[in-house]
């Protein structure tokens, strides 16, 4: 793909340390940190086909060499992961430069996130976002006894495997609520319910931007994107919060606030 | 922030999990020459972007102190490092011998999932048609 | 160990004693070259004895508290509960006897009377009898056996007579000392030479009939008189058949029925027949606002305990029928109001308004009738189970004969006027009840006071008496296995009766890492803390588990009994079976010793996950600082610059005096003005103080000990000042009133307007027919449901004045009831004689004021009469308006992390016994800022927050609590999210580590961090999440055990 | 001892009440000091402040089986922390949600704001606590006895 390849020319020569983006290495799509504009790699820069989680890229390369300056490939929802992390101190925007990516309206469609685009686009057209609700439809439609089954038959396949927190590019914590032994015991397969699956969903809140890594990751084909997805409802419907989206706007979660914030929300309820 | 000098060194190198026969696609981190993480290969036939909780964690022997990075052969009671020629000699010559004395059935085989299908097949091969005995076993019977 | 050390300093006391003895012999103060000697002599061990011991041992000089009685405790001890928060009294107490037994700069003398008290200043001699107790304390373990096989039965005077107890015996289970007494009149080994089994069946080999009246000599530096009061004798009012009718009890003797700790356990009983109370009656002012019996004066407290009384009668049986006959309702002090308008409103407490003329008994049912007349005068009989007589408050004895002060004409300490701690002779101070009839917070608000002021004579001396504890060096534990001691504490009956005590310990016994596990009688008392220390030792515990009332009062009392014994005091837990588990499950103690199995069960498993704790130590910048520059603000400042410290007062206004600036003479007659005259100068000259006038206070940040206050001017320029301690005294505003034609007619004015005139000598008062003052305007209605405490005083005060200025003008008062409390209640009575006419309205049907043909006329139902109308044209009008909350304090406040009532005051951290502390360190309060209060009452709570500043002001360094959080540098990955949310800008973030780092010292252990970091990084200790979790599967599994 | 008592049964509930040290705590002592009765149901965990419960709390009393969870501290304004409690009433919010999308009975959870000088308050809190929690029946995440090898 012809401009890709000079975007990543051009911001080595404007300065940048290094791009990263997709490649194809004998048909297998990978991430990959391109540092000369002159190099053969540069022929096999790809934009799309498969997504990895470039924020949890950056924030290991962004520490590892303070001195340097990146610039990345961006979808929709990898510019708000890196947003998020940035409000989290876990990147610095500044040794940043994001090169948006718009997804294909197939893409978009079968990925169904709210804003399947970066706030600036540089490769492809803005495609129509296709929000899908059906899951947590199907779910508010059961009675509670029937969702607590619903759920549990899901989470009952989980193999524990953690690649819905490994994969997840919000998932930065040196120690993990999810292997402390008082919530979920070790060597338990299926994890009890509710412990593993709504304690992720409770850190999630405010944080997860959809980015459906998760649900991808999970080899049980459990509907996590759809689990969190209905926590950022609730956030954004009680607390007035989206993740990623504004990146002066920090999550509620995050700060006191005012008394008058508190009245406002114990008047709602 | 401040430069600390270190040249730009990361790549992710495709490989296959190598803790089960599955041979699930994974992609090795490799920052400044050293192995430091692990993720899914999406586009990977077998495994399509999934991995066990194994296979997450399967760049962490790497580097393990305690991995062992030549074969050992047992002389006067003690293990000592040596090259593979001298190795599988001794073992062909060790196996050859208590076939001849005890008979083919005093010999067993046991697979490993650790390998592919491949080199499980040659292994129960080895046994049947060279040694000449059914005693194959693997690992996950374990 | 710590109890050697605590002996021998007792003994190096004693020795010093001795020596002083000699040296006062040869007519010379102890060798500390002229200057005054480092200690207090505190008479009388009642709650404000104790308070000023606890004061003064902790500003630094060795106390004596000498008490007539076998124990310390005096009448609060004997107190059910206490209002207006009904708090259990004793549970309140307890912890501060035990604190002043467990202190060794305090020496408790009981049995102990003063013959005489001489000297000056810093230089006073205090003659003692002390009378034989017959019994070593020393030895004494308190165990009861002695009272057990003794004979000779006596009236229990702890129980007011009600049952009997025994010659020897411990005098109450919390006493202080805790060793028992033998009644020396009637004890028959003493008398006749035979019995002697208290001999036989001592183990301890405590009883020593040896012991003699001795008389000794005590050289201290000033003396704090705290004698309480003598309860009115009720049989002086033979109309009541007080001592002829067994079911007329006094006050004092129901509240003793009332105590779960009584002769009754709580139960509403009949003394004649057992039965059931159902009609109850209480009759006010039994002693008190009576000339007949020689006391004029009302006692203050009988309104507010009568209706407590009534309050928890109903909570002890709800069939129970209340009714309360008085004369006024005299609910004036903070919150009071409300308790009384809930008593009557929300718990059916009837209040009948009318003095009862006589009592007669029933012959066979030996119910009463009580002969009352009623609101509309006419005379009514009704009849009772059960009748209180509400008793007065008398003067204690000995004041004059022993303390040698001058004494008022009802025999109680004569005053100054402004500053009521001060008594007539130099060198003795008088606090609480001896100087006029008093609640225990105003008692303690004034011992508090009068150790400050004893502070300020002596603080040349400060620190040279005293002996400092040392705790035996703390026995390392880590790497040791959890070994939990286990103590269930029965409370007597408290929990004991409700909670199958034994088989809680048996359950405990059963608990992973107990090794220990018994029961107590009384865990708290001070025998229990050495058994315990004892405990520890023996069974080499290195947690200890305490399941007995709530931390929240006890904590403190077990971790420094832990500590003393050599083991972190952070290593202790304490599960709550009594407030939340044998008070609320009385009716299913089944229910309740299985509850009390599980929350002892969630203790122990917190506590074996328990670390040692260190706590943290803070400099003290030793420098005040006063906001406010009013009679209380510029007091204060005083009182802390004469005790040597360095003290800024920020007044917002470009000159000091404040409200009192409107105030031209007080209730006896002092001269106001010139009182604020000499104050103002005074602070003007004290080198100590730097006034900051026209600045208001814009920013404080830091903590006790070292707080950070920004001051701006009215150009705004800006001044930091630095300071240790903080004393808030916003003072309060006047109520401006729209009602009554205020403000429309030149002829109607407010108290403070009448009083300029009147001071002017206004001619313009002479010609005045008639003045119609009504009471109450902006007080006790709606908006501010609270009484404004003053403006009753000020009216009769201004109403006399009038009188005097000119006989012929005719003077009414309209009022609700007349809270002329303590002896201004003699103002009322000579109001009354002097013609003064006082007209009482109903709640409802308040006065209206109208201008009829260019006239003020005012109309008032009376409710005297049957709320007939009557109507007054009146030459003036004068409004008694009510005192209100300084708007300033709601910017002030969250600045100083302080909270405010629903009226605007400030909300002190505990009604009775914290009357001028605030929960936040080092920040106090006095004067209008706290609540409404007359200039002297303000001017001693400003002694008392001074004093209580100098306490921190005068130790170099603080110690922090251990309870704080802490950030595990591995865990965190540096989100900043706890930075943000601290509320107290505790945590920084260090850029180098990419970590977060907590300061102990402004850290105040709320633990908001701990539940925003998903890391589990940030961590409270003593309260960790593993340690909750535990709590949490304990609570859980307990149910299957 | 309780395995004696006649009185329990599998299906008795069970209430964890978590109370600030400050404000809740001590109402509960109000509520025991002034003799007020309420089912003996609930067991209390002392925390400093509710600005300190973490839902992982809540989480793990669900787990564990607990019947009704309960949150009581300083109401907005009195947090004895300033504004600690404002996160506890954040928090709540979601909590709550997110149970309720699970299946778990929002009404088993509850926050309260008590003073330390509201006991009546504390005492009837638990009481109508209780008693909803009774209706709702035991928690379908409750483990029965056999799993929890007791």
């Amino acid at each position: 793909m012809s401009d890709l390849k000079d975007l990543v020319r051009e911001k080595l020569k404007d300065g940048v340390d290094a791009f990263l983006c997709l490649k194809d290495e004998e048909g297998t799509l990978l991430p990959a940190l391109i540092t000369d504009a002159d190099s053969p790699e540069l022929e096999l820069v790809e934009a799309g086909g498969a997504r990895y989680p470039m924020g949890k890229i950056l924030i290991d390369l962004l520490r590892e060499y303070p001195g340097k300056r990146f610039a990345v490939l961006v979808r929709g929802c990898d510019e708000r992961a890196l947003v998020e992390l940035s409000k989290l101190e876990q990147v610095d925007l500044d040794r940043l430069v994001m090169v948006g990516l718009a997804c294909t309206a197939e893409e978009a469609r079968a990925c169904g996130c709210t804003r399947p685009y970066p706030s600036e686009i540089a490769l492809g057209e803005k495609a129509e976002a296709a929000p899908g609700r059906e899951t947590i439809e199907e779910v508010e439609a059961l009675s509670e006894a029937e969702r607590l089954r619903w759920w549990k038959e899901q989470f009952s396949r989980c193999i524990k495997c953690y690649g819905c927190r490994n994969v997840c590019p919000m998932c930065f914590c040196k120690d993990c609520a999810l292997e402390n032994p008082h919530l979920v015991e070790p060597g338990v397969i299926p994890p009890e319910f509710p412990s593993f699956h709504v304690i992720r969903a409770l850190d999630m809140t405010g944080r997860c931007v959809d980015c459906g890594l998760c649900e991808e990751a999970c080899p049980a084909d459990i509907p996590l994107r759809s689990l969190y997805r209905k926590m950022q409802e609730i956030m954004e419907e009680k607390l007035g919060y989206r993740a990623g989206e504004s990146p002066d706007e920090k999550s509620p979660l995050s700060f006191l606030g005012s008394e008058q914030d508190i009245e406002k929300l114990e008047r709602e309820q | 922030m401040v430069d600390n000098g270190k040249e730009l060194s990361y790549r992710l190198v495709p490989s296959t999990c190598v803790y089960c026969g599955t041979g699930c696609g994974v992609l090795l981190e490799v920052m400044d020459g050293r192995v430091t993480g692990t993720l899914p290969q999406k586009d990977h036939p077998v495994s399509w972007g999934a991995l066990c909780v194994k296979g997450w964690a399967v760049h962490e022997f790497v580097h393990s102190e305690r991995r062992l990075t030549a074969p050992l052969v047992r002389s006067g009671g003690e293990l000592k490092e040596t090259d593979w020629d001298t190795a599988l000699a001794a073992v062909a010559e060790g196996l050859s011998r208590v076939a001849k004395e005890h008979g083919p059935d005093a010999v067993g085989f046991f697979a490993s999932a650790r390998c592919t299908n491949e080199e499980n097949y040659l292994l129960q091969k080895l046994a049947r048609a060279v040694v000449g005995t059914n005693n194959v076993d693997h690992c996950a019977r374990l | 160990m710590a109890e050697e050390k605590k002996t021998t300093a007792k003994g190096k006391a004693r020795a010093k004693r001795v020596e002083e003895k000699d040296k006062v012999k040869a007519g010379k103060p102890e060798s500390t070259g002229g200057a005054p000697v480092g200690a207090v002599m505190v008479v009388g061990g009642g709650v404000g004895g104790i308070q000023a011991s606890l004061e003064l041992a902790n500003l630094g000089y060795k106390v004596y508290l000498v008490d007539s009685s076998p124990s310390i405790g005096g009448v609060m001890g004997m107190l059910d509960k206490t209002f207006p928060t009904n708090e259990c009294s004793m549970c309140i107490l307890s912890p501060k006897m035990v604190e002043v037994a467990s202190n060794i700069n305090i020496e408790v003398i009981t049995l102990a009377d003063v013959l005489s008290v001489e000297g000056e200043p810093g230089d006073m001699r205090v003659r003692l009898r002390i009378r034989p107790r017959y019994v070593d304390i020393d030895k004494c373990t308190g165990c009861g056996d002695c009272t057990a096989k003794c004979p000779v039965k006596i009236p229990d005077p702890y129980n007011a007579g009600l049952d009997m107890t025994r010659c020897i015996r411990v005098p109450f289970p919390q006493a202080v000392p805790g060793a028992a007494v033998i009644e020396g009149e009637v004890c028959r080994y003493i008398n006749k030479g035979k019995c002697g089994n208290c001999v036989k069946v001592c183990q301890a080999g405590a009883i020593d009939f040896e012991q003699k009246e001795k008389e000794e000599i005590y050289s201290v530096g000033m003396v704090i008189a705290s004698p309480g009061y003598k309860p009115f004798d009720a049989s002086r009012k033979t109309e009541y058949g007080y001592g002829v009718y067994d079911n007329v009890v006094t006050s004092l003797e129901f509240e003793r029925i009332l105590g779960a700790n009584g002769p009754t356990q709580g139960h509403v009983v009949r003394p004649s027949d057992g039965r059931e109370v159902k009609k109850l009656a209480f009759v006010q002012c039994v002693g008190s606002r009576d000339v007949t019996v020689g006391n004029g004066y009302c006692s203050s407290v009988c309104c507010m305990y009568a209706t407590k009384q009534a309050l928890i009668a109903k909570e002890h049986l709800s069939s129970i029928e209340p009714t309360i006959f008085f004369i006024d309702m005299r609910a004036y002090g903070k919150d009071f109001e409300k308790y009384y308008v809930n008593a009557e409103a929300k718990f059916g407490v009837r209040y009948v308004r009318g003095l009862v003329s006589g009592i007669r008994e029933r012959q066979r049912t030996k119910n009463l009738l009580l002969r009352y007349a009623d609101e509309d005068g006419c005379t009514r009989e009704e009849e009772f189970d059960l009748v209180v007589l509400s008793i007065g408050l008398e003067a204690p004895c000995g004041l004059k004969e022993g303390l040698g002060v001058e004494v008022n004409g009802y025999g109680f300490a004569e005053a100054d006027s402004f500053l009521p701690v001060l008594s007539s002779k130099p060198g003795v101070l008088v606090c609480g009840a001896a100087q006029e009839p008093k609640d225990i917070p105003d008692t303690v608000t004034q011992a508090t006071a009068a150790a400050g002021m004893a502070s300020q004579a002596l603080h040349g001396a400060r620190n040279t008496l005293l002996t400092r504890r040392e705790h035996p060096p703390e026995r390392d534990v880590s790497g040791e296995e959890p070994r939990v001691g286990a103590i269930i504490c029965r409370c007597g009956s408290n929990i004991g009766g409700f909670v199958d005590v034994p088989a809680v310990v048996e359950y405990a016994r059963g608990l992973p890492g107990v090794v220990f596990a018994e029961e107590r009688l009384y865990a708290c008392s001070q025998d229990a803390q050495e058994w315990i220390r004892q405990v520890v030792d023996e069974h080499k515990l290195n947690r200890l588990v305490v399941a007995s009332c709530t931390p929240r009062t006890h904590q403190p009392l077990f971790r420094e009994t832990l500590q003393s014994a050599g083991v972190n005091k952070y290593l202790f837990e304490m599960a709550n079976i009594r407030e939340h588990c044998s008070w609320v499950h009385m009716k299913e103690p089944e229910n309740a010793t299985r509850k009390a199995q599980y929350l002892v069960k969630m203790a122990v498993e917190k506590a074996r996950r328990l670390e040692p704790l260190a706590e943290g130590e803070s400099e003290v910048i030793p420098r005040g600082l006063v906001i406010g520059g009013g009679v209380a603000g510029m007091n204060a400042a005083l009182n802390l610059a004469r005790s040597g410290f360095q003290v800024y007062l920020v007044e917002k206004e470009g000159e000091l005096g404040g409200l009192a600036r409107n105030i031209r003479f007080n209730r006896d007659g002092a001269d106001v003005q010139e009182y604020l005259r000499g104050l103002v100068e005074a602070v003007e000259r004290e080198e100590l103080i730097t006034v900051f006038k026209g600045h208001r206070v814009v920013d404080v940040s830091g903590f006790v000990g070292q707080f950070k206050t920004l001051v701006r001017d009215g150009e705004g320029r800006e001044t930091l000042l630095e300071h240790g301690a903080v004393i808030v005294a916003t003072g309060g505003g006047q109520y401006q009133p729209a009602e009554y034609r205020y403000g429309e007619d030149g002829h109607v004015l407010t108290q403070w307007e009448l009083e300029e005139r009147i001071a002017e000598k206004d001619g313009s008062l002479k010609e005045a027919k008639r003045v119609v003052m009504i009471q109450c305007v902006g007080s006790r209605e709606e908006e501010r449901p609270y009484c404004s405490k003053v403006c009753c005083t000020e009216a009769v005060k201004n109403a006399l004045a009038l009188k005097e200025l000119s006989p012929s003008t005719e003077v009414f008062v309209l009022y609700r009831d007349i809270r002329t409390y303590g002896f201004r209640e003699d103002l009322y009575r000579e109001a009354r004689e002097a013609g003064v006419v006082f007209v009482r309205f109903d709640d409802d049907a308040r006065p209206e004021v109208r201008e009829v043909a260019g006239a003020l006329q005012v109309r008032v139902p009376d409710a005297n009469l049957g709320n007939e109308t009557v109507v007054l044209n009146a030459d003036l009008v004068v409004l008694s308006v009510g005192v209100t909350a300084n708007p300033d304090n709601a910017e002030l406040a969250p600045m100083l992390k302080v909270p405010r009532n629903a009226e605007g005051f400030f909300l002190e951290a505990h009604m009775k016994l914290r009357p001028v502390d605030f929960a936040t360190d080092g920040v106090f309060v006095c004067g209008l800022a706290h609540a409404p209060k007359s200039i002297e009452e303000s001017v001693a709570q400003a002694a008392a927050a001074a004093a209580r500043a100098e306490s921190v002001l005068c130790k170099d360094r603080i110690v922090t609590e251990g309870v704080v959080a802490v950030v595990d540098a591995e865990r965190c990955s540096g989100c900043r999210i706890c930075v943000e949310l601290c509320p107290f800008e505790a945590i920084t973030y260090d850029a180098d580590r990419r970590v977060a780092v907590v300061n102990p010292s402004l850290c105040k252990g709320c633990g908001t961090c701990t539940a925003a970091c998903t890391a589990g990084a940030s961590r409270l200790q003593g309260f960790r999440s593993d340690q909750i979790f535990e709590q949490i599967e304990a609570a859980a599994s307990a149910w299957w055990d | 001892m309780a395995e004696e008592s006649a009185t329990r049964n599998e299906d008795d509930i069970r209430i964890l009440a978590f109370l600030c040290n400050w404000c809740s705590y001590a109402g509960a002592d109000l509520a025991g000091v002034s003799r007020l009765q309420y089912p003996a149901k609930v067991l209390d965990v002392r925390v400093m402040c509710t600005g300190t419960i973490s839902p992982y709390f809540v989480i793990k009393a669900f787990q564990e089986g607990m019947d009704g969870v309960l949150i009581a501290g300083c109401h907005i304004g009195d947090c004895h922390y300033l504004k600690g409690n404002y996160m506890t009433a954040k928090r709540f919010q979601v909590l709550r949600e997110a149970l309720k999308f699970l299946g778990i009975e929002e009404g088993r959870l509850r926050l309260e704001w008590v003073s330390a000088a509201e006991g009546e308050k504390y005492a009837e809190v638990i009481r109508s606590f209780t008693e909803e929690i009774e209706k709702l029946g035991p928690s379908p995440l409750r483990r029965k006895r056999a799993e929890v090898g007791a």
